[in-house]
């Protein structure tokens, strides 16, 4: 279920009322991390009466799982089995999902903890999004996908993957890009890009527009700071932001002016709209104006010239920005219902005061209208002009011109100067600035125009004096400029006035700045204005007069136009929020912009260099005697090829493509984060890992070569719904990779990065992947490099053998050195020491690291500050013998992040986890929990069928290539049917509502939809249908998107007729369908567990702590099995003490009642209801239990080989141990030799025991303990200490035990002529070692009980090859059996230590507890029924059945019991007699499908 | 040989013998174990009563039906007879012999001393035969 | 294109776990196949009976579908073996009716492979599109019918 | 039970080649259960039939119809109406089944549509074995349980033959040799004993070659 914020509150309310009755233990967990581990814990405790809020980091559930392929040693698919769970999760009624959540706080006590949950927004509304794809596909940013690890590219909005849960889209954010946040307006730079990118110019301009009015006018005259922060320029050169502005404006009036697109219609405001006064029409005018005027405001600018424009206009010549560019951006302006007053100055034709007394507001964006002067000798001359003086001459046709002009100023004025003298035909105009050539204030593209164009620039020199005589001006004298700041970096130029030079010109132009005109205001008192005579105001441009406004150049001096633009927005707001009194303060738009963190900035390694797009220029033999505009647009080409360059720093662009496509109006782009405070009574840890950072290793290029990826990409490869589709491809140079190289132990067993554990996992998961990439690419040949391979899994070594018998698959045990990239190829050159101890160098197409498993940064950082201890590696700390409990009480923990393990292992500890919770809060199951009611089920038994059909729009997703309507017509007189209509989106809350109506309104008793997909929505359209009061099978999907109108959208006709078809069939279908209940099962709440070891007892104990009544059947005469046998752990855990308060627990437990002596004898019953018949010497005894744990354990193997049992020195690791511990070992001074493997990975028992490593690292631990100078050789063939059993493994060799590999092939060899000694070849050494041995210690491995043949017939479950039970599913259901009601824990599972069973047998309770915690069981509708009239009594449905459903009963015929059938309909479809039909997929409603479809196929 | 009482099973159907007589007949036989059963009709007698008699001791069956075609069920009588030579002939394979079980038809509807006198002549034949030991 | 050109019916049987999801991800990645087929749902291929492929061939389909989970990941354990063989026992018997075996085929499919999933629903519709008609369209007579199946 | 197995569809065909309507009979008991002639069965058939007829230039019309045994008139009469109605009975039961509808029906051609094959067991799922030949003198007891008429492909009384490869019989090596089970067997109860005396030779008038073989049962003839 997904969260729903509102339900929490009610739920807060509901935890009060419930808290007082209830030993204040409140019935509610919370699981953090919602990988499989925590997605099984989640469903275990919901499943048992509880309360799950299952908080998840990212957008979607499934975690690392989700990621994967196929899955070890099955070769399952992993989407497919872990889907199903995770639907069941976010289906689940008492399962909240809260994705994009982390935990933030835990306060309280076990039991009543207060949670705070931290919430991130996902931006797109949960209950209203139909996961229609709209927004995805109308995403312009295509951004590295991290669910691909970077392999591919995703949408800034997008499901997380295809199979998502929740299946919703969410938005990537990270702040705002640099070129928004430098943008002194905040333009959404890289949301007009990205539009521009999908040629959505219009688009583009609006969104330009909506903070900039000006944007053809800036896209040529900006100084576009954006550029300069653009993290493209840290690449190669930053994009083109100014140009593209340019070129979508230009795109636009060109529209205008081809007559494409109309300008917007004149508005007027309305009669009672409040009046603001501009004064100045220059771009802070401008904008202010725009801006009220769109907020309904009169507004009426004032500008002392005949045209509006300010400086754009007068300052600024037509060669860089047209009149004709200003007048159509003036023009948009005007026609918002802007009056513009021209030739009234202020001060002079109008008073400030009168405008006041007049308007609402005034706005002061006068401009400055004085140039500076140089205070210079000679600066009266006739021939000085200002600047901007000449500018606006050369604009009305005034301008006189000399010859020779000296220009003075760097700045873009003086530049424009200087171009424009030339322009009027001046022959030599030359400049002088104070700035070096660098530090010249005008834009790059100016300074490079000036000199094209022949100014000569004298850059580092100031003027010392203009020279003259008659009052004419004659020359300039220069002097050497030699700073122009001071160290404060304050203008403060310092000159050598011995260092001067002289030039003649008749014509001297100053363009050095301007200031303002404080005659212009008529009272120049009016408004404080500091020294420089700018206005003073503050940050939201009020001036200390009431109502009084200002900003541009006026206030800042002379800036650009995008900061007068700026200043314009900043008072338009501000203005309309003094007009309609509110607050000005409070969030301000300027406020919403917050940078990209630097480090989440898109990695710059990565980006592939390519060359800005050059603006087109008008040659310059066109630009003599003329003012034609010299830049040029971009042609569309370069245009979008330089979108292509933009990085997308912010991820999400905010262009709101997103917002215009989703019809259901489902995505808010404001969103905030949310703190939610959860109470819950236990929290359960499952937050997973994260791979190793691969680019640590450096010797194997990750990072820097693209075909060296690590194992999870490679995953991702593999993967037909990933990047590649499945294809095995060179990420860079093409081709497929045929050659691949495994590097195994990729920060792992590695103390050099601090790793000292082995992840276990790693090397199963990359004989896999060699294994399925096989089976993708023909040929390929896969090299694995490895140090030992540990398969100690159940079925591993078996898997592990498979692959070795492959010739395209090389083991090599070595570690490479180093990987080097051959450059043209860009093949892979791997360096390493092969099997002759030779170095060699092997040549691969791609190389694949398998990176180790870490705790996750981000996790390990949140968990140590919730109080949590962790261990040295940063993963949570626990304890062998307690391995699910955290350091804080009721804060528990399984999976990965407890110790690196395969995914069956991390379920087993999650639902093991679930059982911690499960006692804990024992008292408050059931008080938390929702259950659903509904109306009554209406009887339609004798009524005629009576359809009706909705199908579904889903936006456009249907209906843009299925006609819709014509759809609903011809399905409108089909047999049945009284009632069809088409909605936009069916599964919408009105749509859902209009069904129900329809129900009523024409006693509808059959619903068909036509829509998506029935894997997703039918639940939803089920539940319609049962709050209308019909029973839920009475309902029919057609499907007619997923799988007509996506993959027939380029044949919309035969789309059309497939949908038409489509919806027919399922009416075809839905005649037939009878309303189904399942039926409901009495539960007893007793348990029976088998077998009285640590994991029997374990599991026991676990289910009477939460309250159940429970028989523990042990055969042997006392409790311990085992674990007598043990007396520590590799960790040195006391096992005696362990074993003695376990079944001192178990003795006196009340809930517990204990057989010992006693074995099975007979099981019948199923789910809920077992009757076990038990026998204890003759006497039968009786027990009825709803459920059943195996727990019938192992035992060691004994021996013959090695002259075990002929020589006294002889012994196993068992006895060692025991003699170890009673201390009666001796060395007997010589060698102890330890042999492993013996009887093990051999055809005749080819599995694994997993223990004997360890065990044998152990016992040498303890002799060396003792006595340091025992010599001890352990005889391994891959040593499996795996996980944190590393660093003992480490340890041992540290203590001096020397461990010699051998081969299989040429196992150890015994003699005892002249004492005993043991001779092995190891492929480590040239020579054969020969080794005097005092002491000979076998490890011989676990072998399964011989009684589990005879218990698993009873049980009729099954076995495997090795005689160990068979769990349902190897990765998903490690504890249940296929039958329901059985479950399975400790070596009767499969060889393993200690704390994995205590896991296990929590696991098997926690399952078990599923099952006793109900009173009454569901059983579900869709199952088979046989027929009892027809039944011949053949007993084929005994056979075929899977799951043990069918028995024969006191007729002597065959009937299916409800409570085991899975509704897979195998039986039905083979009944000979056709006695047996599954309900709901009965053979005549398939028939009616087929004839519906073929009969309109014959006919349509 | 021992001294067990000679035991002989007496199945009658009620239409041709009646129970008191069959009863009086039986308790004026000291020193032997008579049994009399009645049924509704001799075709009623099955196989498996005939065998059984013969696993629990018997030494000898009879089996008094009614006379020829005046069954009240029309083919009881016949039924009767058929069965009755199939045991005759399975006790001969058992290796008890033929003639110890017998049908006794009335020659007339009501004949009680044509049976009273066929039965005393069965009783002496069976009680010159080996005894059964099948027991 | 010729109006009379053939176009294949193909029902598709697509198991729920497996076939129909992988069916429903090719929907979701927009990948395009040929409109040809009409996929109904069992909950599992071993719900299908061998009366079901005959029935489809009987009425004129020219092809028969069965997509079911990849050996070894049925979610019924075993339903998509049995189904195998049922499809298997089919093909046998359509051969000896005269029928070609082709039009009757059964894939296993995982969730996760939607393109590939798309390219044997291609790659039916070619194979039956080669074999032409349904022999029984063509031998009943009802050559009518045939052109029901027009391409635009 | 009887095990038989169906007649390909071929063969079928030319059967009924010339018939119109022809009723497809399937019977209850044995054949359904050996997967040959039940209700399941007579459904597979009947299509494939029309679909071949049709192919092969000529559309039978089917009725399809399953009774609870052939071979008892009580049920046959159950298929009466339908009998009458078709032109032709394709019996999908037993042989004994087949004759009995033909003998109740004498103007009616009834064809036999499967192949009885023996008396067998179901060994395992899909797989029946021979067990019996009715050879009418069963000799069980001698041997263990394990007919060596039946399963030994020789017929030996006095086995094994001395041909058999690890426990496979020389003849049919996919097959055990009786002969080695016979032996396992009798070890099994502790009766290897009766292996030391010689068999004579087996008279097989009360089989198939002493001529059609009746039984009767004078005790339950009325």
């Amino acid at each position: 279920m997904v969260f729903d914020s509102i339900k929490v509150k009610k739920l807060k309310m509901n935890n009060n009322n419930n808290n007082n009755n209830n030993n204040n233990k409140i019935g509610a967990v919370l699981v953090q991390g919602a990988g499989i581990a925590g997605v099984q814990a989640a469903l275990d405790l919901a499943n048992s009466g509880f309360k799950v809020y299952l908080i998840e980091r990212s957008a979607a559930i499934g975690g690392m799982m989700a990621q994967l392929d196929k899955t070890f040693p099955t070769g399952d698919c992993a989407t497919c089995i872990v889907s199903p769970k995770l639907v069941e999760c976010a289906r689940n009624l008492n399962i909240e999902i809260l994705t994009l959540s982390e935990l933030d706080r835990i306060e309280g006590d076990p039991g009543r903890f207060t949670v705070t949950v931290k919430k991130s927004p996902r931006y797109v509304d949960e209950k209203i999004c139909n996961a229609c794809g709209d927004c995805t596909t109308v995403c312009p940013v295509e951004i590295s996908d991290r669910f691909n690890r970077g392999l591919g590219t995703r949408k800034a909005i997008a499901k997380q993957y295809v199979q998502a849960v929740p299946n919703l889209p969410s938005i990537l954010k990270l702040g705002h890009s640099p070129c928004k946040t430098t943008c002194p307006a905040n333009i959404n730079v890289q949301g007009y890009i990205q539009l521009i990118k999908k040629k959505e110019y219009i688009k583009a301009v609006n969104l330009i527009r909506e903070r900039n009015p000006l944007s053809a006018i800036c896209g040529r005259v900006c100084t576009h700071p954006c550029e300069t922060a653009c993290t493209r320029g840290q690449v190669d050169a930053p994009v083109a932001i100014r140009q593209l502005k340019r070129f979508a404006s230009d795109k636009e009036m060109e529209m205008v002016e081809s007559g494409q697109l109309t300008l917007p219609a004149e508005k007027t405001p309305p009669p009672e709209a409040r009046k603001i006064a501009v004064v100045g029409a220059g771009p802070s005018g401008l904008t202010v104006a725009q801006d009220l005027a769109d907020r309904g405001y009169a507004v009426i600018v004032y500008e002392a010239r005949p045209a509006a424009g300010g400086m754009l206009r007068w300052g600024i010549p037509e060669y860089r920005l047209p009149e004709k560019v200003l007048d159509y951006e003036i023009e948009l302006i005007r026609r918002k219902g802007v009056t513009f007053v021209f030739n009234c100055q202020v001060g002079k034709d109008i008073t400030i005061d009168k405008l006041r007394a007049d308007h609402a507001a005034v706005f002061i964006g006068m401009g400055l209208q004085k140039g500076s002067i140089l205070n210079v000798e000679g600066e009266n001359l006739n021939g000085v002009v200002q600047g901007l003086d000449f500018l606006r001459a050369v604009k009305e046709g005034t301008a006189d011109i000399k010859d020779r002009v000296f220009v003075i100023g760097g700045g873009n004025v003086a530049i424009d100067v200087a171009l424009s003298a030339k322009r009027l035909g001046a022959k030599d105009v030359q400049m002088a600035c104070l700035e070096s050539w660098e530090e010249m204030p005008a834009n790059e593209e100016e300074k490079k125009q000036a000199l094209e164009e022949g100014i000569t620039v004298h850059t580092s020199w100031g003027p010392k004096r203009i020279k003259g005589s008659e009052g004419m001006v004659n020359g300039i004298e220069l002097k050497k400029c030699t700073a122009v700041f001071d160290e404060q970096k304050r203008f403060n130029p310092t000159y050598n006035e011995n260092e001067t030079k002289d030039f003649k010109t008749a014509m001297v132009i100053l363009a050095i700045g301007s200031r303002s005109d404080p005659s212009f205001f008529g009272t120049a008192a009016f408004l404080p204005v500091n020294q420089r005579g700018n206005i003073i105001v503050d940050q939201y441009g009020l001036t200390e007069k009431d109502g009084v406004f200002a900003g541009g150049d006026i206030v800042t001096g002379p800036a650009t136009v995008i900061e007068a633009v700026a200043a314009g927005k900043r008072a338009a707001e501000s203005i309309d929020r003094y007009v309609r009194k509110e607050d000005p303060r409070t969030a301000r738009f300027e406020n919403t912009i917050a940078p990209v963190a630097e480090e989440l900035l898109p990695s710059l390694a990565e980006v592939e260099k390519r060359p800005r797009a050059q603006t087109p220029e008008l040659p310059l033999e066109q630009r003599i005697n003329n003012f034609a505009e010299v830049e040029e647009a971009f042609s569309e080409e370069d245009a979008l090829a330089e979108t292509e360059r933009c990085l997308n720093c912010a991820l999400c662009s905010e262009c709101r493509e997103c917002v215009a496509a989703c019809e259901k109006n489902a995505i808010n782009h404001a969103r905030e984060v949310q703190m939610i405070e959860l109470e819950v009574g236990a929290v359960i840890l499952t937050p997973g890992f994260e791979e190793f950072p691969a680019a640590k290793k450096g010797e194997f290029g990750f990072g820097r070569y693209d075909n060296v990826i690590t194992n999870v990409q490679f995953e991702r490869m593999l993967s037909a719904a990933g990047p590649f589709e499945g294809h095995i491809v060179r990420p860079a140079g093409g081709g497929e990779a045929k050659r691949i190289a495994f590097i195994q132990c990729v920060g792992s067993r590695d103390s050099n990065c601090g790793n000292d554990y082995c992840s276990s996992v790693c090397c199963m998961a990359t004989i896999k992947q060699a294994l399925v990439a096989r089976e993708h690419l023909e040929g390929l040949e896969a090299t694995i490099f490895y140090m030992d391979i540990r398969a100690h899994g159940k079925d591993f070594d078996q898997y592990y053998e498979r692959a070795r018998g492959e010739t395209s698959i090389h083991f090599v045990r070595s570690m490479p050195s180093r990987i080097v990239q051959v450059p043209d190829t860009r093949n892979l050159r791997v360096r390493f020491v092969n099997e002759n101890r030779k170095f060699e160098e092997q040549e691969f197409d791609l190389v694949v690291l398998a990176t180790g498993i870490e705790p996750k940064t981000s996790v390990t950082e949140r968990v140590s500050r919730l109080g949590i201890e962790l261990n040295g590696f940063g993963f949570c700390a626990t304890n062998r013998l307690l391995p699910l409990t955290t350091s804080r009480p009721g804060v528990f923990v399984a999976g990965a992040f407890q110790e690196p393990k395969d995914i069956p292992e991390t379920v087993t500890q999650a639902s093991g986890a679930a059982s911690m919770a499960m006692e804990l809060l024992a008292d408050s199951r059931n008080t938390l929990v929702t259950k659903k009611t509904y109306p009554n089920e209406r009887d339609i038994t004798d009524e005629e069928p009576r359809i009706g059909v909705f199908v579904c729009h889903c936006g456009i997703n249907i209906a843009s290539v299925v006609d819709v309507t014509q759809v609903v017509d011809s399905i409108k007189s089909q047999e049945g049917v009284v009632f069809a209509k088409d909605s936009m989106f069916t599964c919408s809350d009105t749509s859902l509502s209009e069904i129900k109506e329809k129900i009523r309104e024409y006693r509808l008793n059959r619903i068909v939809v036509a829509s998506c997909t029935p894997r997703t929505h039918e639940p939803l359209f089920r539940e319609t249908l049962r709050e209308a009061g019909l029973n839920p099978y009475l309902f029919e999907l057609a499907n007619i998107r997923d799988q007509c109108s996506w993959v027939h959208s380029l044949n919309p006709k035969e789309a059309t007729k497939k949908a038409i078809e489509l919806v027919r069939m399922s009416i075809a279908r839905a005649h037939s369908l009878a309303p189904l209940g399942g039926e409901s099962l009495e539960i007893n709440q007793t348990g029976l567990v088998i077998g009285g070891g640590m994991s029997g007892m374990t599991a026991a104990l676990s289910l009477a702590d939460q309250g159940f009544k429970i028989n523990l059947v042990e055969c042997a005469d006392r409790l311990g099995g085992n674990l007598l046998n043990l007396y520590s752990t590799l960790e040195k855990d006391d096992i005696p003490a362990f074993t003695a308060g376990l079944i001192q627990r178990v003795e006196n437990h009340p809930n517990i009642n204990v057989y010992r002596e006693t074995e099975l004898a007979r099981v019948a019953g199923h789910i809920g209801n077992f009757l076990v018949t038990l026998s204890r010497n003759e006497e039968r005894i009786e027990v009825s239990c709803g459920a059943l744990i195996v727990a019938t354990g192992a035992k060691p193997a004994g021996t013959s080989e090695f002259l075990y049992g002929k020589s006294q020195q002889v012994l196993t690791q068992g006895e060692l141990e025991k003699q170890l511990h009673e201390k009666t070992f001796s060395t007997g001074g010589g060698n102890v030799v330890m042999i492993q493997c013996v009887g093990s990975r051999n055809p005749e028992r080819p599995y694994c025991s997993r223990l004997c490593c360890s065990r044998a690292v152990k016992n040498a631990l303890s002799i060396k303990e003792k006595d340091p100078d025992a010599q001890v050789f352990i005889l391994y063939r891959d040593v499996r200490t795996y996980g944190f059993r590393e660093t003992y493994y480490k340890k041992a060799r540290e203590a001096g035990v020397v461990f010699i590999r051998y081969h299989q092939d040429s196992p150890p060899k015994i003699s005892d002529a002249h004492g005993l000694v043991i001779t092995v070849d190891s492929p480590d050494f040239p020579e054969s070692l020969e080794m005097e041995a005092d002491r000979v210690v076998l490890s011989t491995g676990i072998i399964p009980g011989e009684d589990n043949k005879v218990i698993a017939d009873m049980l009729k479950v099954p076995l495997n090859a090795d005689g160990f039970y068979v769990e349902a599913h190897l990765k998903l259901r490690p504890v249940d059996f296929a039958s329901e009601g059985i479950f399975l824990c400790g070596l009767a599972h499969s060889p393993k230590f200690v704390d994995e069973n205590i896991s296990q047998a929590r696991a098997a309770a926690a399952r078990a507890a599923t099952v006793l915690s109900k009173t009454y069981l569901d059983v579900g509708a869709q199952v088979s029924h046989v027929n009892q009239n027809k039944c011949i009594s053949c007993m084929t449905c005994l056979k075929v059945c899977p799951y043990g459903a069918p028995l024969v009963n006191r007729d002597q015929k065959a009937e299916i019991i409800g409570a085991k059938c899975m509704g897979c309909g195998i039986c039905a479809a083979e009944c000979p007699a056709r006695a047996i039909q599954l309900s709901h997929f009965e053979t005549g409603q398939f028939c009616m499908m087929l004839d519906n479809l073929l009969a309109a196929g014959n006919s349509s | 040989m021992d001294n067990r009482p000679l035991k002989i099973y007496l199945f009658f159907c009620s239409n041709s013998f009646d129970t008191d007589t069959a009863r009086r007949y039986c308790a004026a036989r000291e020193g032997e174990e008579l049994k009399a059963i009645s049924l509704p009709c001799s075709g009623k007698v099955d196989l498996l009563y005939l065998i059984k008699a013969f696993e629990t001791g018997a030494d000898g069956v009879m089996v008094i039906t009614c006379k020829q075609d005046a069954c009240r069920y029309l083919e009881g009588n016949l039924r009767a007879a058929r069965r009755v030579e199939a045991v005759d002939s399975l006790l001969e394979e058992i290796g008890l012999g033929r003639g110890r079980i017998k049908v006794i038809k009335p020659k007339e509807e009501v004949d009680v001393e044509q049976i009273i006198r066929e039965v005393d002549n069965f009783r002496a034949k069976i009680s010159g035969l080996a005894c059964s030991n099948s027991q | 294109m010729n109006a009379h050109a053939f176009e294949p019916l193909i029902v598709g049987f697509f198991c729920h776990y497996c076939a129909y999801a992988s069916a429903d991800l090719a929907g979701s990645m927009r990948l395009q196949y040929p409109p040809n087929i009409r996929i109904i749902r069992t909950p599992c291929t071993g719900r299908l009976e061998v009366d079901f492929y005959l029935r489809a061939f009987e009425n004129g389909a020219d092809g028969v579908l069965v997509a079911g989970c990849l050996e070894g990941g049925c979610h019924f354990i075993e339903g998509n073996l049995v189904a195998k063989r049922r499809v298997n026992q089919t093909r046998d018997l359509l051969a000896e009716i005269g029928i070609e075996k082709e039009r009757l085929r059964m894939v296993n499919i995982s969730a996760a492979m939607g393109r590939p999933l798309a390219d044997i629903i291609t790659d039916m519709i070619k194979t039956v599109r080669e074999l032409g008609p349904n022999p029984l369209k063509s031998t009943s007579g009802n050559k009518k019918e045939q052109k029901d199946f027009v391409q635009i | 039970m009887i095990v038989a197995e169906r007649k390909t569809i071929p063969e079928l065909i030319e059967i009924l080649k010339g018939q119109k309507k022809v009723l497809v009979l399937g019977c209850g008991t044995c054949v359904t259960v050996c997967l040959a002639g039940g209700e399941r069965e007579v459904s597979i058939i009947s299509s494939a039939l029309r679909i071949a007829s049709r192919l092969a230039g000529f559309s039978l019309q089917i009725e399809e119809l399953t009774i609870e045994r052939q071979c008892d008139n009580v049920f046959i009469e159950k298929a009466a109406e339908a009998i009458e109605r078709n032109d032709a009975v394709l019996s999908l039961g037993c042989g004994a089944g087949v004759q009995a509808i033909a003998e109740r029906y004498p103007a009616k051609p009834v064809y036999a549509g499967l192949n009885t094959a023996f008396l067998g067991i179901l060994e395992e799922r899909a797989v029946w074995t021979e067990k019996c030949v009715a050879c009418g003198a069963c000799v069980l007891h001698e041997y263990g349980g394990i007919c060596p008429i039946t399963r030994c492909a020789k017929h030996m009384l006095n086995g094994p033959c001395g041909g058999s490869r690890e426990d496979r019989c020389e003849v049919l090596p996919d097959r055990p040799c009786a002969w080695q089970l016979i032996y396992q067997r009798l070890k099994g109860i502790g009766q290897l004993d009766r292996l030391k005396q010689i068999k004579p030779p087996k008279n097989w008038n009360a089989s198939i070659h002493g001529g059609l073989r009746v039984i009767v049962r004078e005790d339950h003839r009325i």
